[in-house]
C-alpha cells in the first residue's frame, strides 16, 4: 500500500470514524454522553485484550533478545522526552515552568488507547508485532512524570509537593499499567490453548469495543477543546503536532538500532509519540496541583491524540516500514 | 440530640486520598464521600461527561465532628488545600446518638 | 408462515419472553434492577448497531429514488399523528389540553428499541430492508415534538414555556439521534469491508444485547405501571391500543403508495405506531412542564411498547406483506 | 471563617440546565451537581431503577455564596421553577477562603 | 421563606427500604436518596470499588419536613436503627414554596 | 486426566489467573477499580447465561426424574448446613451466636459465580451436565437464610429482627434468583433454536466475561482481606477451608444416592461447598443486623471463593467422577 492509500484508508477506518463522530457531536453541543462507568469498564477491558495478546504472542515466540533492550530504550525515552518537550515549551511558548513540566510529563508518558488504535492499524494491514511490546508500553507509563516533577523541583521547587517515592509507588501500580502487565502475564502463563476459550471476548470483539471507547474519547476530546479552547494558543497547538512528530522521528532511530519488525517498529514509534491523558493528569493534580490541568488536558486530548490517530498512525508505519528490515 | 460541626469539602478526586489521609490522621471519628456529577467555578465548568479520567472530576466529603476538634481538623485540611482545586464549608448540626462522634 | 405462527413464534421469541421476565419481576416486587449506566451503554451501542447496518445497506444498494420520499413521508407522519392523537385523546379521555398534547408527542414521535425489535423479528423472517429506513427513524423523532408543542401552544397558552427554535434544537441534537445518523454515516462510509472487523460486536451480538436491553425495559415498565396504575383509566389504556392501530393503518397505506419491501414497509408501520419514551418525555419536561410525566411515560412504556413487542410486530409484518410487491 | 448562605436545589434533570443557565446568568461564583437515587414526594416515589431516561429523575445543585447575593438568585430561580418539579432549601454555612464566594 | 427542619440519615444500604417505610408511613411530605462513595467510622473504612454486593455500602437520606413533625420522625428512625449501622444528623433550614412540606 | 493435571490446569486457567490478579492488585494497594455499575450488569448477566444454558438442557433432555429428588436434596442440604455450620463454629470459635448464625447463613447458600466457574472448569474437562442443576441452584440460596435466622431466634432472641415471612419473600424475590428462574424458564421455552441468535452473546462470551467477573472479585476480595484481617483468627480461617470440604463430603453421598451424572454431581457438589456473598449477607444485614458484616464477608469472599476456585473446583471434579457411573 502507498502512502496515500495507507492515509486514506485509515482515515475511513470505523475507528477513526467514530472518533470524529464523537468530536463533531460534543462541538455541536448534542447532550450524548457516554455513562462514565462503562468507558471505565471499557479502558480496562482493553488494557486486558492488550495485554492478553502480547502475553500469547511472547509465549509462542518465546523470549527474544531485544526485549530487554527495548524495554530499557522505552524506558529512557519515556524519561528524556520531557526535558526536550519542556525545553521546547519554554522557547516557543509562554507556559510558566510549572505548567511546561506538567505538559512535559504527559508527552513522555504514554496513551494506551493510542496503542490500541496502532494494534488495529497493524491489523488491517496485515501486520504482526513483537508481543513483548506491551511490556514497553508498561514500562514508558511512568519515567516521564518522574522526570517532569524532578525538572519543576528545579524550576520552581516551591510548587512541587509530595515525595518522589511516594509518586513512583502510586504510578507504578496505577490501575491501568497493573491490568496490562497482569494480563500480559496471564496470557503467558495461559498460552494460546488457554486463552482461545476467552478469544471470542478479548479477540473478536476488540476491535469493535475500540469503537466504541472511541465515540466516548471523541465527546470528552470535543468537549475538552470548546471548554478549553482560550488555552490553545497557536504555539501550544504547534507543540501538540510537533512534539508527537519529534518523539517519532527519535524512537524510529531507535527502532532501527533495536532491529525491530515493521510491526513492532510501528508500536514503539507511536508510544514515543503518543501522550498521556489518564495517568499523568492524575500525577500532575498531586505533584503539581499548581499546574493548570485545562492546558495539559486539552493538549494531549484535544490536539495529539486526534492528530495521532486520524494522521499520525499511518506516517509511523510508513516510518517504520523504512527502518525495519 | 447533640450540637455538632459539619465539615463539607468539595475537591478534585485526584486529592481525595490525601484529605482522608489527613482525617484519618486527626482521628476523626467518620466522614462520608459523596460522588458529584458536574459543577462550575473559577477554573470553569466540567462535567462528569466530560471525563476520560476522574482527573478533573469533584467529590463533596462530609464529615460531622465535635466543635472542639473542628479547628485542628480544618487547619490541616487547609494546609493540604491550599494550591489545590477545593471548597470547604462548616455548619451546624444537631445528633442523635451523640456517643458517636 | 401464517399468522398464528407468526404470532406464536413472536411470543416465544428470547426477546419478548425477556421482556415478559422484567415485567413480572417488577409486578411481584423483585430487588431486581439493571444499573442505569449500563442500560444507558446498552441503548447507545443498540443505536451504532442499526445505523451500522443501515449505512452498509445503502453503501450496498446505492441510493434509491424512494429515500427521499420515504424521508418526507416519515416526517409529515410525526408531524401530523399528533394532531390525530391528540383529537382522539380529547373525545375519548378526560385528560387535559396539556396532557393531551403531551401524550400526543409521544405517540407522533419514534420508539428506536421497538425499530429495534422489528429488525429481530425480520431477521427472525429471513426478510431484508431498505437500509435508509435508519434515516426515516432518525428524522421521525422531532417533528412531532414541535407539532405538540404547537398543539399546546393554541390550547393553552400559558402552559407552553420555552422556545419552538430551542426546542427544535435540542431535539435534533438529542443523543440518540446523533448516534442513529452518526454511525448511518459512518457504515455508508466505511461500506461492507470496513464494517466487517466490527460485527463481531456490532452485528453477532445485537440480538443477545436486546435480550439484555428488554429485560431492563420490562423491569422499567413494570415498576411505572405499578406505581401510576391509578392514571391508567380505561379510556386511556384503549387509546395505547388503539393509537399503534390507527398510526399501523395510514402508514399501511402509504408504504403501499411509496412501493417499500415487505422489509421496509414492516419497519415504517413500526415506526408510526411506535410511541417514544425517552426523546419526548424529556422534550415535554422542558416545554410542557404541568404536563404530568406519570400519563405519558406510563402509556408509551407501560401499555403501547408491551403492546407492539408482543402483538404489534407480528401483525405490523402481515400488513406489510399485504402491501409490498 | 466567613458566614455565606447554601442554597440546595433538587430539580428533575431536565431542568437542570435550565437552573444552571441562571446560575451562570447571575456569575453564582460556582455551583456543584449532586446525583440522587431515589425519592418520594407529592408526585409519587421514583428510582434510579424505574428509569429508562433519565426526564424522571432528580438532580441536587448545592450552590454557597454570598448573602448579598441570595435574594436575586432565589428571585430568579423561584420564576424559573414555577411548574416543575423542584424544591428548594437554604441554610447558614461558614467557609474558609472566603475570598472564593 | 419558612422555617423547617432538615434530617440527614447516613444508613447502610440494606437498611434503606426500613428507614423509608418509616418516612411514608409517618407521611413525610418527601424525601430524596444519594449515594454515597466511600466512608469511614467505627466500623472501619469502605469504598464502592470493595464491594461485590451493595451489603455494606452507605446511602444519605434527605428530608426536609416541619418542626412539628421532627421529633415523631427522629423517635420512629432512631427506634429502627438501634442496632444498625447508620448516623443521623439534623440542621436547620429555610425553604421557598413552604405548602410542599 | 490425572488429579495433579486437573489442579495444575485449573490453577492456569485464565478464571484463576484474573482472579489472582484482582487480589495481588488489591494486596498492592493498586487504585484499580471495576466499576460498581459494570460489576452489576455482568451478575446479571452471568445468571442469564447459566439460566438460558441450563434451560435449553432441559428442553433438550425433557424433565428427568431425578430432577425433583435432586431439587429437594439441594434444598434440604441448605436448610441443614447452616446447623452444622453454627455447631463446628461454637466449637472451635469464639464467635457469639449471632455473629455464628449469621456466618453459618452464607455456607448453606450458594454462590452463584463459583458455580459459573464449574461449569468453565466442566467445559475444560469436556463434561456436560444435567440442565436442571440451575433450578438446584436457585432453590439452595433461600433455606439456609431461614434456618440461620430459626437458630438466631433460639441462642440469642433479642437479636433476630424482622418476620420469616417477610425474610422468605424478600430471598425469594432476590434479583439473582429471579434472573436464574426466569432465564431458565426463558431457555426452556425458546429451545436451542430460539436461544441460537444469542448465543454469540451468551454462549461465546461466557468465559471470556466470566475472567472479567474474577477480575472484580478478586480486587473486592483482596480489599476485604486488608482490611478485616484482624477479624481472620486461625480458627475461622480453618473454619472457611474445611467447612466447604464437610459440605463436598456430604454432598458427594447424596449425588451418589440421586445418581447424578459426573458434570452433575461436580455441580451439586460445588453448590453444597460454595457459600454465598450476595443474597445471604443482604439478608442478615436486615435479619440479624448485630452480626459484624466483615466476618461473613472476608469468610466467604476472602477465604472459602478464593479456595474453591483455585483447589475446590478440581477436588469436586474427581468426588464427582468417584461417584458418578
Ligand atoms: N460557590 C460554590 N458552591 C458550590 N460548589 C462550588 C462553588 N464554587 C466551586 N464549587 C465546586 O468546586 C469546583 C472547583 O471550584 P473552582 O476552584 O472555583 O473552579 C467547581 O467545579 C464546583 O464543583
Ligand atoms: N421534603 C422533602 N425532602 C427531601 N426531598 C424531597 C422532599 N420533597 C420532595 N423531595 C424530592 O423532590 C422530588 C419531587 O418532589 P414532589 O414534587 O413533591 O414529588 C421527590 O421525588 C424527592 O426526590
Ligand atoms: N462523623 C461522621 N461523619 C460523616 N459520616 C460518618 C461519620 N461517622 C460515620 N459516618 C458514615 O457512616 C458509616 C458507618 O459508620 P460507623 O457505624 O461509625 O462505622 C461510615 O462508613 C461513614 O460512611
Ligand atoms: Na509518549
Ligand atoms: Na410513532
Ligand atoms: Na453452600
Amino acid at each position: 500500500m502507498g502512502a496515500l492509500d495507507l492515509a486514506v484508508g485509515n482515515l475511513l477506518s470505523p475507528v477513526v470514524l467514530f472518533f470524529a463522530l464523537g468530536v463533531g457531536a460534543a462541538l455541536a453541543r448534542s447532550d450524548l454522553s457516554f455513562p462514565e462507568a462503562v468507558a471505565k469498564a471499557l479502558a480496562i477491558y482493553l488494557m486486558m485484550a492488550i495485554g492478553l495478546k502480547g502475553g500469547v504472542e511472547v509465549s509462542r515466540q518465546g523470549l527474544q533478545p531485544q526485549l530487554i533492550w527495548t524495554v530499557l530504550a522505552g524506558a529512557a525515552l519515556s524519561f528524556l522526552i520531557p526535558a526536550l518537550a519542556y525545553g521546547v515549551l519554554r522557547l516557543i511558548s509562554r507556559l510558566g515552568a510549572v505548567d511546561a513540566a506538567a505538559v512535559a510529563a504527559h508527552y513522555g508518558s504514554i496513551s494506551a488507547v493510542t496503542f490500541a488504535a496502532a494494534l488495529d492499524a497493524l491489523s488491517r494491514a496485515g501486520l504482526g508485532s513483537e508481543g513483548y511490546m506491551v511490556a514497553v508500553a508498561a514500562v514508558m507509563e511512568t519515567p516521564a512524570i518522574m522526570a517532569a516533577l524532578l525538572i519543576a523541583r528545579r524550576a520552581a521547587p516551591e510548587a512541587a509537593t509530595g515525595s518522589v517515592g511516594h509518586l513512583l509507588r502510586e504510578a507504578g501500580l496505577n490501575g491501568s499499567v497493573v491490568v496490562l502487565v497482569g494480563s500480559f502475564v496471564v496470557g503467558w502463563i495461559a498460552g494460546p490453548a488457554g486463552v482461545k476459550p476467552i478469544a471470542p471476548l478479548f479477540v473478536d470483539l476488540f476491535r469493535g469495543l475500540l469503537c466504541l471507547f472511541l465515540l466516548d474519547m471523541g465527546l470528552v476530546a470535543g468537549r475538552g477543546l470548546s471548554r478549553a479552547r482560550r488555552f490553545l494558543t497557536a504555539p501550544l497547538i504547534l507543540f501538540g503536532i510537533g512534539m508527537p512528530l519529534i518523539s517519532a522521528a527519535i524512537a524510529t532511530a531507535i527502532a532501527l538500532g533495536l532491529g525491530l519488525s515493521t510491526g513492532g517498529a510501528m508500536l514503539f514509534i507511536t508510544l514515543a509519540a503518543s501522550a498521556s491523558y489518564i495517568a499523568a493528569p492524575a500525577a500532575m493534580r498531586i505533584a503539581l496541583p499548581q499546574a493548570e490541568p485545562a492546558i495539559y488536558l486539552t493538549l494531549s486530548l484535544g490536539v495529539t491524540f486526534p492528530f495521532n490517530l486520524a494522521i499520525g498512525l499511518p506516517l509511523y508505519l510508513l516510518l517504520a516500514r523504512s527502518v525495519s528490515p | 440530640m447533640h450540637a455538632k460541626k459539619k465539615i463539607e469539602i468539595i475537591i478534585e478526586a485526584p486529592a481525595l486520598n490525601g484529605v482522608l489521609a489527613i482525617l484519618d490522621r486527626l482521628q476523626a471519628t467518620g466522614y462520608t464521600v459523596l460522588p458529584a456529577l458536574a459543577g462550575s467555578g473559577r477554573h470553569g465548568p466540567w462535567d462528569e461527561a466530560g471525563q476520560v479520567t476522574s482527573a478533573g472530576r469533584m467529590v463533596a466529603v462530609l464529615c460531622i465532628l465535635d466543635a472542639t476538634r473542628l479547628d485542628a481538623t480544618l487547619e490541616a485540611v487547609s494546609a493540604y488545600l491550599a494550591n489545590r482545586i477545593a471548597i470547604v464549608a462548616v455548619s451546624d448540626v444537631q445528633v442523635i446518638r451523640g456517643a458517636h462522634f
